[in-house]
């Protein structure tokens, strides 16, 4: 069951997690709103940056404080949920980003072309 | 010792990883882990050859203090954005010319630029050393460049070339 | 524990360390020395066999030796329980495998990759199976014994049989979770998994979860029903036998056994409780299935013009005939059905491999095979230096049609051979079973005799075909004696069945007696007093 | 009375979060492109971790830590493969 | 609690077995996964369902009414790993089937 | 080598001698027999079942074994002269002395069973002598239609004895015999005497089995003499005659063996005399007396019964002499055909005297022993019945028979021997030598004998054989030649006048007309072609296709839909009452319409948008994923997780080899979308059935189980907290060797099957992506792919040795909190995927060795261990034993051997995760050599990492 904690402790918990889900969820919403890729992809970092942290720090305050030790481990989680989001995206990026080149989409950047080649006259 | 420890700073976060994980700091974790980080650290020089010095450790911390407070204001702006009714950000690429050439720096720029709603880093092109990146809410794509010029890039230069 | 304890584990322990020798001992290339090795493997597996056979053969009350793995007590460990009805399930693929693999040492184990461990995989899959005394951990085991059938009926690649493999794994996938719901809701309504304790546990299942339960070991019956080869259930098994390499086929002759195994152990122990209506329906459901694989096995022989096809379908009358065995749920039956299990398996098995070599020495088919081999094979398949060489022999001809003959008479049941004895033992009990004969002893006996005669014109139209218009005449057709050997072995063990049918229906009648009053096991297994 | 408002507040978390994961869901069902399902997939796998941090608070138990930390270190080799699969049109090269 | 999960089984059984029905073997290999998902989940229903009793004990000394039944989830480990193990199987058998017949048909047919 | 003659010689003699031997042992035995003793000498064989070699010697048995004994000697002293050098002399030598085995067998059997048994051998012996010229069609067809029908009726007769010993009691003939009435008394008589029957009239040729004999005639003549008229066909009469003191004495035997009987004997003697092969002449004529001699036991008298053993006596003399004669013909002038014979008599002036002698015998011409029981059979026949149809037809059909038999005899007689000389002869018939003769001679001598001097010659065996069947209801009899001017001797004058007054008028007709007039609609042997053609060819490949399907789609669906139909039949009516819901989580609600819509979705879009349905399945795995979490199975979440992503990559690798996705269709088939249906239903019930069934469990109290035990003993007696994984490693340790060997297997099936991976011609280019890709930086000397995934590469490159050292943490704790080697043992193996993702095969494998089959051995070697030493210590395989150790400096560290073997799981699920993903990976590598040639790859590319 749920510990018990001093007030403001358990408010201080409460708020972090509360809006760690409410900025997770944003960018879940971000999702379904916004209108293109591109857009989309910055939705998910909500979650993976602020709103992640927010309810892993939660948690870990609320372990240091019921378990009456420093417990730092839900850093780990922050760590690895900071390092690996970025490789999916960027290779969903790239990925995308290469489709509409390659169909002529509007509104995305040529490609750059090679040193080699002689740029266009 | 070059040998034995071919990647000392990869080592010492094995060792620290270990010992969160086991949450306890005794002996003989500490042992344990060290043997346990060392053999590791070891055989991930097979995969990751090059050698990564930090040259300014105490940028590093700054570069990560900078990096979270980047990162907490973007996710309100991103938020109240997408909290409107009718979320229409200036979205906009942006191709960036890079004076960065190390790669792990390149890589931490990547993350940093990524994990903060509202940039993404999209594609790097070594040849020219340039980035594509998207932002989410573009106002001035100059000012955009030059913040990330001067609050990262500079950091990443100093602590790794 | 004395070393005579362990014999119930050697069974299974002998082939894991075969496979395990073969991972890390062999050089991916087969000489003679890892065959020797491997063969070696298996005759010690053999001689344990035996042993186990013999002492519970001495052992004047059918007595089972209960092994506690890891030291456990019963029911929260796992079991191994060894009694006669395992140990000649044992012993019989003990045989089998022995002589399908002498026979691939002599080509097969060349045509493609990890043929050995796979093998002893297999084999110790089915010895598990017919030791435990766990339900669950029949699970793992029908799956270690179906991962290395798959393996090894792709074994050699090749169109038809990756198709028909890929038949075999879907469905069985399907039987496999099937299984699993089957077992779940035996635990979720009796609270255990040792199948003694089961048995045990049955009269005292809460009334609501009877059906439950019922349901449970109803989806765990189809499980073993698409494994025995039960007619609908069961029409992957003819694709996938009949394109396995031949020795792999014919030690596939004892998996369809395997269902028959676990069917008549659960049968004999779950359902001896009960005496109302629900053994009347399952055992009228098993009698119409039985009668319908029979019949459909028959036809199916009828209508295959290749031998080892015939052989497939040949499976099914057996594994047809033996539901029908359990059905009828009397001793003497059971007592029939097991001299059956045996000599039908070792003559499948034998005509399987029989097959191959006919296939080797007629010239027409023997090019086909060349092309298909070119066409479908890898480097592998260029045939080493160091396998045996094929000899001319004189009368080999004549060898072959005995062969044949005997393998024909022992799967049509005709007389003098076991095959007609293990008939002749259902029958007789069958009719001289209380209130027999009743229109399930005629449903048995035409089923019996009427497959026989469908058996016997398939098989007749097939011996014709190869041995007298097909195979150039006598005066040296080139054999290899580790492939010819084996299936005279084979083929031997039945006439010998039928020799010494005395004391073999003696022991399997001690043995049938012992299964049907599970009181027994149950006593055996569960140590009284100590039940939970 | 401070057990009371961790209850709802993580309760309110949970619905939000769950609440988030049928918007993911809303984009892998709806697509329209692969990219954004993938997309989607990936940010799934940040919620679910982010659930189960919730739901060890709820329970007051650390047994879920490691789940969400291989959540967090793994999760995105599976969506890695997608991307790449996407790119390269084939996984490993 | 126990409807949820009643009705997320049969969800998940019904969805598997639909595919397991189809002509394509991509389609047939989902169907196993999803059928392997309600296996499982089935199968830990049958330990009935408790929230935050996982089976770690806290000593010599714990109580053990405190506990989930732990049978069931040892059995769900078993055909967790079994199932990963075959669905490889299967799909290396398909790749085999489509490259030797050409088609993704589970009976190898043209399209 | 021995010339071809003196193998003859030598395989004759043999044969010749061993049944001399019998025949003068078996005349030797007469005295006893005389005395009206019974012979038994018993062997047990299976006593259990009532089951035993004896061998029953009495007066009946007795006549049969010196006519098997006796013609057996003469055929193999003619066959050595008959038989060609070029024949395989010991094969038919062989098989001959099995016959003769056999069928003495069958006629000493004191075993009913035994006699069953040796029926049957005489049927395969017969079959394999039948098709002793096998490179000739119609032996083999011959030979097989023989074989099919006498043993199914081989087999019917076994049923009868199975149904006769259970009626008795016992299976031994000594106490069948004694059974007195209990048979025909039994109800299980009409099933009994109707498959018996079937056994002696497909044996004995009956009609409507009789078509067999004709087309057995294609074996060597002196089989036919032996087998075809003087002894196996005789079987049928001899069961008949054998169980005639216990069965005949009902209606039902009356009608049937008596009609049967007489619908033979006309049909037989009706189609001789239609023949224009001379074998098949004595063939219809051998059918026709076996007819007789069934009407004989049919008709229930004992003088018949006598009158029956007579004839079968002498019809075998007879008949076997009239075969070789045929035999001699058929050598010297290389044909049987009636058109082409004539006027042999003078070539073969002897054969011809003997063959007319026989002839004559067979006709029942007086002073000829076929005349004397054919009298006594018109005696017989003649008897006063009170049903008028009987009174009747057994006369008249008698007579008529009695007239076609003379008719046929004087056709073989006078076709053959008189008239002009032959004229389509390849060569000039001689006589052949003496020897060849002998058998005859004995033979007609024989007839003559018995046929003038009865009462010296044949009465004491006759009456020997005649008790041992009647024993004290023996009646008197006589055996004299002249009985007086009576009804029979009318009748004999009337068939052998009506005889010569059919076939003088229509010789020439008779010799040239082509098939039976009347019956040649009624070919029996037309129907089993047909039944056995048809019906066991394309029939049975219908009733196959039918009832049967190679398709998958139905296979699976029946499968599901018979264990659903089974689960409802044993469940539905006991399921009791399913309470209602008592607790609901919103939180886990939102999480399963997730997960529900997730797996509905992958379904919809599984054939059409394969990516789009992996990853929702993926949506649908998570789901149940936190689900275990939810309900306190921690491990179990964390397998599923790392199983799924797993799944997830390897589903991936292949992906690249299918077929590209086809549009999706404008419309479908209306019986498509009915199917669908179909299944859309049966997937909702069995959906509905596993809901139903787990909300019944899960809402109703536990049996009080096995799952206490495991928590309260999980600490104190397998040193760990975690009861899972204590169970897994310890209670439950041999599940899981079981299960890392099948992980094991499935990883090298996987390996040898990729080893001859093809890949389908349309899959076998590269990926478009990669070929757009490439044109879009031409001339880019680096690899562009890396460049492409430099950074986030680089990333994952340093993930390596982090998951590495979680990998080791996850597997050193598992036995007290949630991990284990399985776990471990991925999230290893996923380490290295992540490194394949992202350098490439050929990057990885310059940097790393991992040998998976290795590490597969090793981990199974390691349980293996565990496990054997606490055999070594005399404890149960896989006894496991802990303590804790204080090691100095690190304190109090767990020493477990459930921990070594741990250490194999993990390193199995290394091996065999990573051998099965590599393996499907290198298949990208392999390609370009695939499509470059046919020769023959290099083994190299794929033993780097072997
Ligand atoms: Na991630
Ligand atoms: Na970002």
């Amino acid at each position: 069951m749920i510990a018990d904690l001093p007030l403001w402790l358990s408010i201080l918990v409460s708020a972090f997690v509360v809006l760690g889900a409410l900025l997770t969820m944003a960018g879940c919403f971000g999702l379904v709103r916004l209108k293109s890729f591109y857009l989309r992809i910055h939705g998910p970092t909500m979650g993976t940056s602020m709103g992640g942290g927010l309810i892993l720090l939660a948690s870990a305050i609320y372990f240091t404080v019921t378990r009456e030790r420093l417990v730092v481990h839900e850093l780990v989680i922050f760590l690895f949920v900071t390092l690996t989001t970025p490789v999916t995206l960027m290779l969903l990026a790239r990925a995308t980003l290469f489709r509409d080149r390659v169909e002529g989409n509007e509104g995305v950047p040529k490609r750059p072309e090679k040193a080699e080649t002689p740029a266009s006259p | 010792m070059r040998r034995l420890l071919p990647h000392p700073i990869l080592a010492g976060f094995l060792l620290i990883l270990w010992l969160v994980l086991q949450q306890s700091a005794g002996l003989g974790h500490i042992l344990f882990g060290g043997v346990i980080a060392i053999a590791v650290s070891m055989a991930a020089s097979a995969i990751i050859p090059e050698r990564v010095v930090i040259r300014r450790p105490l940028k590093f911390i700054q570069l990560i203090l900078v990096a979270g407070l980047d990162i907490i204001r973007s996710n309100l702006a991103v938020m109240s954005v997408l909290f409107h009714p009718r979320p229409n950000p200036t979205a906009g690429f942006i191709e960036m010319d890079l004076t960065l050439k190390n790669p792990f720096a390149l890589a931490i720029l990547a993350v940093i630029l990524t994990a903060t709603p509202g940039s993404a880093w999209l594609e790097y092109d070594r040849a020219r050393s340039t980035v594509l990146i998207h932002v989410f809410d573009l106002v001035d794509e100059d000012e955009w460049v030059a913040t990330v010029k001067k609050r990262y890039e500079a950091l990443l230069l100093e602590i790794f070339q | 524990m004395t070393g005579m304890n362990h014999i119930a584990i050697l069974p299974i322990l002998i082939p894991m360390a075969a496979a395990v020798f073969n991972l890390i001992g062999g050089d991916g290339r087969s000489n003679r020395r890892i065959i020797g090795i491997n063969i070696g493997f298996s005759v010690l597996l053999l001689l344990v066999s035996i042993l186990l056979v013999a002492v519970l053969a001495q052992s004047d009350t059918a007595a089972a030796a209960v092994y506690p793995l890891g030291n456990w007590p019963v029911p929260f460990g796992i079991v191994l329980v060894a009694d006669r009805l395992a140990a000649v399930m044992v012993l019989t693929t003990s045989i089998l495998s022995l002589a399908a693999l002498i026979f691939a040492s002599a080509r097969w184990h060349s045509r493609g990759t990890n043929f050995f461990p796979l093998f002893h995989a297999l084999v110790m899959g089915l010895n598990g199976a017919f030791l435990t005394g766990d339900l669950f951990n029949l699970f793992v085991f029908f799956e270690l014994l179906l991962a290395a059938s798959y393996g090894l009926a792709l074994h050699g690649g090749g169109r038809n049989r990756v198709r028909a493999a890929m038949h075999y794994i879907v469905i069985n996938l399907v039987a496999s979770f099937l299984f699993l719901i089957g077992v779940a809701l035996i635990y979720g309504t009796t609270g255990t998994l040792n199948m003694a304790d089961i048995a045990r546990a049955v009269p005292h299942i809460a009334a609501d979860n009877v059906g439950l339960f019922e349901a449970g070991v109803a989806v765990l019956g189809i499980a073993f029903l698409i494994k025995a080869g039960s007619w609908p259930l069961h029409f992957w098994l003819p694709n996938t036998y009949s394109s396995a390499a031949p020795p792999v086929a014919a030690l596939f002759a004892i998996m369809t056994k395997v269902g028959f195994y676990a069917i008549l152990r659960l049968w004999t122990l779950v359902f001896a409780n009960q005496t109302g209506p629900e053994l009347a329906f399952g055992q009228n459901v098993l009698f119409v299935l039985g009668i319908a694989t029979v019949a459909y096995g028959s036809v199916g022989a009828l209508s295959s013009k290749a031998l080892d096809r015939l052989a497939s379908y040949l499976i099914l009358v057996s594994a047809g005939t033996l539901l029908l065995a359990v059905a009828y749920n009397v001793p003497g039956v059971t007592t029939g059905a097991l001299y059956y299990v045996v000599v039908a398996t070792l003559a499948a098995g034998a005509l399987f491999l029989l097959k191959d070599v006919i296939d080797q020495v007629l010239p027409a088919e023997a090019q086909i095979l060349a092309v298909s081999l070119e066409f479908y094979g890898d480097e592998e398949d260029v045939i080493d230096e160091d396998q045996e060489v094929s000899r001319s022999f004189p009368a080999a001809a004549t060898l072959l049609g005995w062969c044949f003959a005997i393998a024909a008479l022992v799967m049509a049941g005709l007389p003098p051979l076991s095959g007609f004895l293990s008939k002749f033992a259902m029958l007789s009990a069958a009719f001289n079973a209380p209130s027999a004969p009743t229109a399930a002893t005629w449903w048995i006996t035409g089923a019996l005799i009427i497959s026989g005669l469908f058996v016997l014109i398939a098989m007749v139209r097939n011996g014709i075909n190869i041995f007298w218009t097909s195979l150039p005449d006598d005066g040296g057709l080139a054999l290899r004696p580790l492939e010819v050997g084996p299936i005279m072995v084979l083929l031997a063990l039945c006439v010998l069945m039928a020799v010494f049918a005395g004391p073999a229906l003696s022991y399997f009648a001690d043995t049938a007696q012992f299964i049907h009053s599970p009181q027994n096991y149950i006593d055996l297994v569960l140590p009284k007093g100590e039940t939970p | 009375m401070s057990v009371t408002i961790l209850e709802w507040s993580l309760f309110a978390a949970q619905i939000m979060l769950g609440l988030g994961m049928l918007a993911t869901l809303y984009r892998m069902v709806v697509g329209p492109r692969a990219q954004d399902r993938i997309l989607a997939l990936d940010a799934l796998y940040v919620v679910a971790l982010l659930l189960l941090i919730t739901l060890g608070i709820r329970t007051n138990s650390q047994v879920y830590f490691e789940l969400a930390m291989l959540m967090g270190l793994l999760g995105f080799v599976g969506t890695v493969a997608l991307a790449k699969f996407l790119m390269r049109g084939e996984v490993i090269e | 609690m126990e409807l949820t999960l009643a009705i997320a089984i049969g969800v998940l059984s019904a969805s598997g077995v639909y595919l397991l029905l189809r002509p394509r073997t991509f389609q047939v290999i989902i169907g196993l996964s999803l059928v392997s998902y309600a296996v499982n989940l089935f199968i830990l229903s049958m330990g009935r369902l408790r929230m935050d009793a996982a089976p770690i004990l806290s000593g010599a000394d714990a109580d053990i009414t405190n506990y989930a039944d732990p049978v069931p989830q040892a059995l769900v480990l078993t055909a967790i790993v079994i199932g990963f193990a075959m669905t490889a199987l299967f799909l290396v058998v398909l790749l085999a089937a489509r490259g030797l017949s050409g088609s993704d048909h589970v009976d190898g047919k043209g399209d | 080598m021995a010339a071809p003659g003196e193998k003859i010689r030598g395989a004759a003699w043999v044969t010749a001698v061993v049944a001399a031997i019998l025949s003068l042992l078996s005349l030797a035995l007469f005295p006893s027999i005389a005395n009206g003793e019974v012979l038994i000498s018993r062997i047990e064989w299976v006593p259990q079942l009532g089951l035993n070699l004896t061998l029953r010697l009495d007066g009946l048995a007795w006549l049969f074994a010196v006519l098997i004994t006796c013609i057996g000697f003469l055929v193999v002293l003619y066959a050595r002269y008959y038989m060609s050098p070029k024949d395989p002399i010991a094969r038919f030598h062989a098989l001959l002395l099995a016959f003769m085995g056999a069928m003495l067998g069958l006629v000493m059997s004191g075993n009913i069973i035994q006699l069953a048994i040796f029926w049957e051998l005489t049927s395969l012996v017969s079959f394999l002598l039948i098709g002793y010229w096998y490179h000739r069609g119609d032996a083999r067809d011959g030979a097989r239609m023989a074989l099919i029908i006498t043993g199914t009726g081989g087999l019917a007769l076994f049923v009868s004895m199975l149904v006769i010993g259970h009626i008795v009691g016992s299976y031994e003939l000594d106490d069948v015999l004694a059974s007195g009435s209990k048979i025909v008394e039994s109800p299980l008589y009409p099933v009994a005497l109707i498959l018996f029957l079937l056994g002696a009239f497909t044996k004995s040729a009956q009609f409507p089995f009789q078509f067999w004999l004709p087309n057995a005639m294609t074996a060597p003549t002196p089989v036919s003499a032996y087998l075809h008229s003087a002894t196996m066909v005789k079987a049928g009469v001899f069961i008949l005659t054998r169980f005639w003191p216990v069965m005949h004495d009902h209606q039902l035997w009356f009608w049937i063996v008596t009609y049967t009987g007489l619908a033979t004997l006309i049909f037989g003697a009706y189609t001789a005399l239609f023949q224009r092969d001379l074998k098949g002449l004595l063939a219809y004529s051998t059918i026709s007396h076996l007819g007789l001699i069934t009407t004989l036991l049919g008709m229930g008298t004992p003088l018949a019964a006598v009158a029956a053993i007579f004839h079968i006596a002498n019809h075998a003399t007879f008949k076997a002499s009239l075969f070789m004669a045929v035999g001699i013909i058929d050598h010297e002038t290389g044909t049987r055909d009636v058109r082409k014979l004539s006027g042999l008599r003078k070539y073969l002036p002897f054969t011809a005297t003997l063959a007319i002698i026989a002839s004559a015998a067979m006709a029942g011409v007086p002073l000829l022993n076929g005349f004397l029981s054919k009298e006594m059979f018109f005696t017989e026949t003649a008897e006063f019945d009170p049903n008028v149809f009987v009174n009747l037809s057994l006369p008249i059909g008698a007579t008529l028979a009695g007239m076609l038999s003379v008719a046929y005899s004087i056709k073989f007689v006078h076709g053959v021997f008189f008239g002009p000389p032959p004229t389509e002869l390849e060569k000039v018939p001689h006589e052949p030598p003496a020897l060849m003769r002998r058998p005859i001679e004995i033979l007609v001598l024989i007839c003559l004998a018995v046929g003038i001097i009865p009462g010296i010659t044949i009465a004491p065996y006759l009456a020997a054989a005649v008790h041992s069947v009647l024993g004290a209801d023996t009646p008197y009899y006589s055996l004299s030649v002249w009985h007086g001017f009576n009804l029979p001797l009318i009748m004999s004058i009337i068939a052998m006048v009506g005889g010569a007054v059919i076939y003088v008028p229509y010789y020439r007709k008779l010799r040239d007309i082509d098939g039976v007039p009347l019956t040649r609609g009624l070919m029996g042997q037309r129907v089993f072609e047909r039944i056995l053609v048809t019906a066991t060819n394309r029939w049975a490949r219908h009733l196959v296709g039918a009832f049967g399907t190679q398709r998958l789609q139905p296979q699976i669906f029946v499968v599901i839909f018979l264990a659903l139909a089974a689960g409802i039949a044993a469940g539905w009516a006991r399921m009791g009452n399913l309470p209602l819901p008592q607790s609901f989580d919103p939180v886990l609600g939102l999480v399963w319409l997730l997960g529900g819509i997730s797996a509905l979705a992958a379904a919809q879009q599984a054939k059409f948008h394969r990516l789009a349905s992996m990853i929702l399945m993926g949506g649908a795995g998570l789901a149940t994923c936190l689900t275990f979490a939810w309900f306190s199975a921690p491990d179990l979440a964390l397998t599923q997780l790392l199983a799924e992503i797993a799944t997830t990559v390897l589903i991936l690798l292949g992906l690249r080899w299918l077929p590209k996705r086809s549009p999706v269709p404008e419309s479908t088939p209306m019986a498509a979308r009915l199917r669908r249906y179909r299944d859309v239903a049966l997937a909702g019930l069995v959906g509905l059935g596993t809901a139903l069934a787990s909300y019944a469990i899960m809402t109703r109290s536990a049996p009080e189980g096995i799952s206490d035990f495991f928590l309260a003993n999980a600490y104190k007696e397998g040193g760990g907290t975690n009861v899972v994984n204590v169970m897994l490693v310890d209670f439950r340790g041999f599940d899981t060797m079981g299960e890392i060997t099948v992980l094991g297997v499935v990883a090298l099936t996987v390996f040898g099957l990729l080893r001859r991976f093809r890949p389908a011609s349309d899959s076998a280019e590269r990926p478009e992506q990669q070929r757009v890709l490439d044109d879009y930086a031409p001339g880019s000397s680096e690899n562009v792919a890396d460049d492409f995934l430099r950074i986030p590469a680089l990333i994952m490159n340093w993930l390596f040795p982090v998951v590495v050292v979680v990998a080791i943490y996850m597997l050193m704790r598992g036995h007290d909190l949630p991990g284990g080697g399985f776990i471990a043992g991925i999230i290893m193996s996923l380490a290295f995927i992540l490194q394949y993702l992202a350098g490439g095969t050929r990057w990885v494998e310059e940097r790393l060795r991992i040998l998976p089959l290795l590490w597969i051995g090793w981990g199974l070697l390691l349980a293996l261990l565990t496990g054997i030493g606490a055999m070594v210590l005399g404890a149960p395989f896989l006894t496991s034993a802990f303590a804790y150790a204080d090691i100095p400096l690190i304190g109090k560290v767990p020493m477990a051997t459930a921990l070594i073997f741990d250490l194999g799981v993990f390193a199995l699920v290394v091996g065999a995760t990573v051998l099965m993903l590599i393996a499907l990976a290198h298949q990208s590598i392999r390609r370009p050599k695939v499509a470059g040639s046919n020769k023959p790859k290099q083994r190299a590319g794929t033993d780097k990492w072997n």
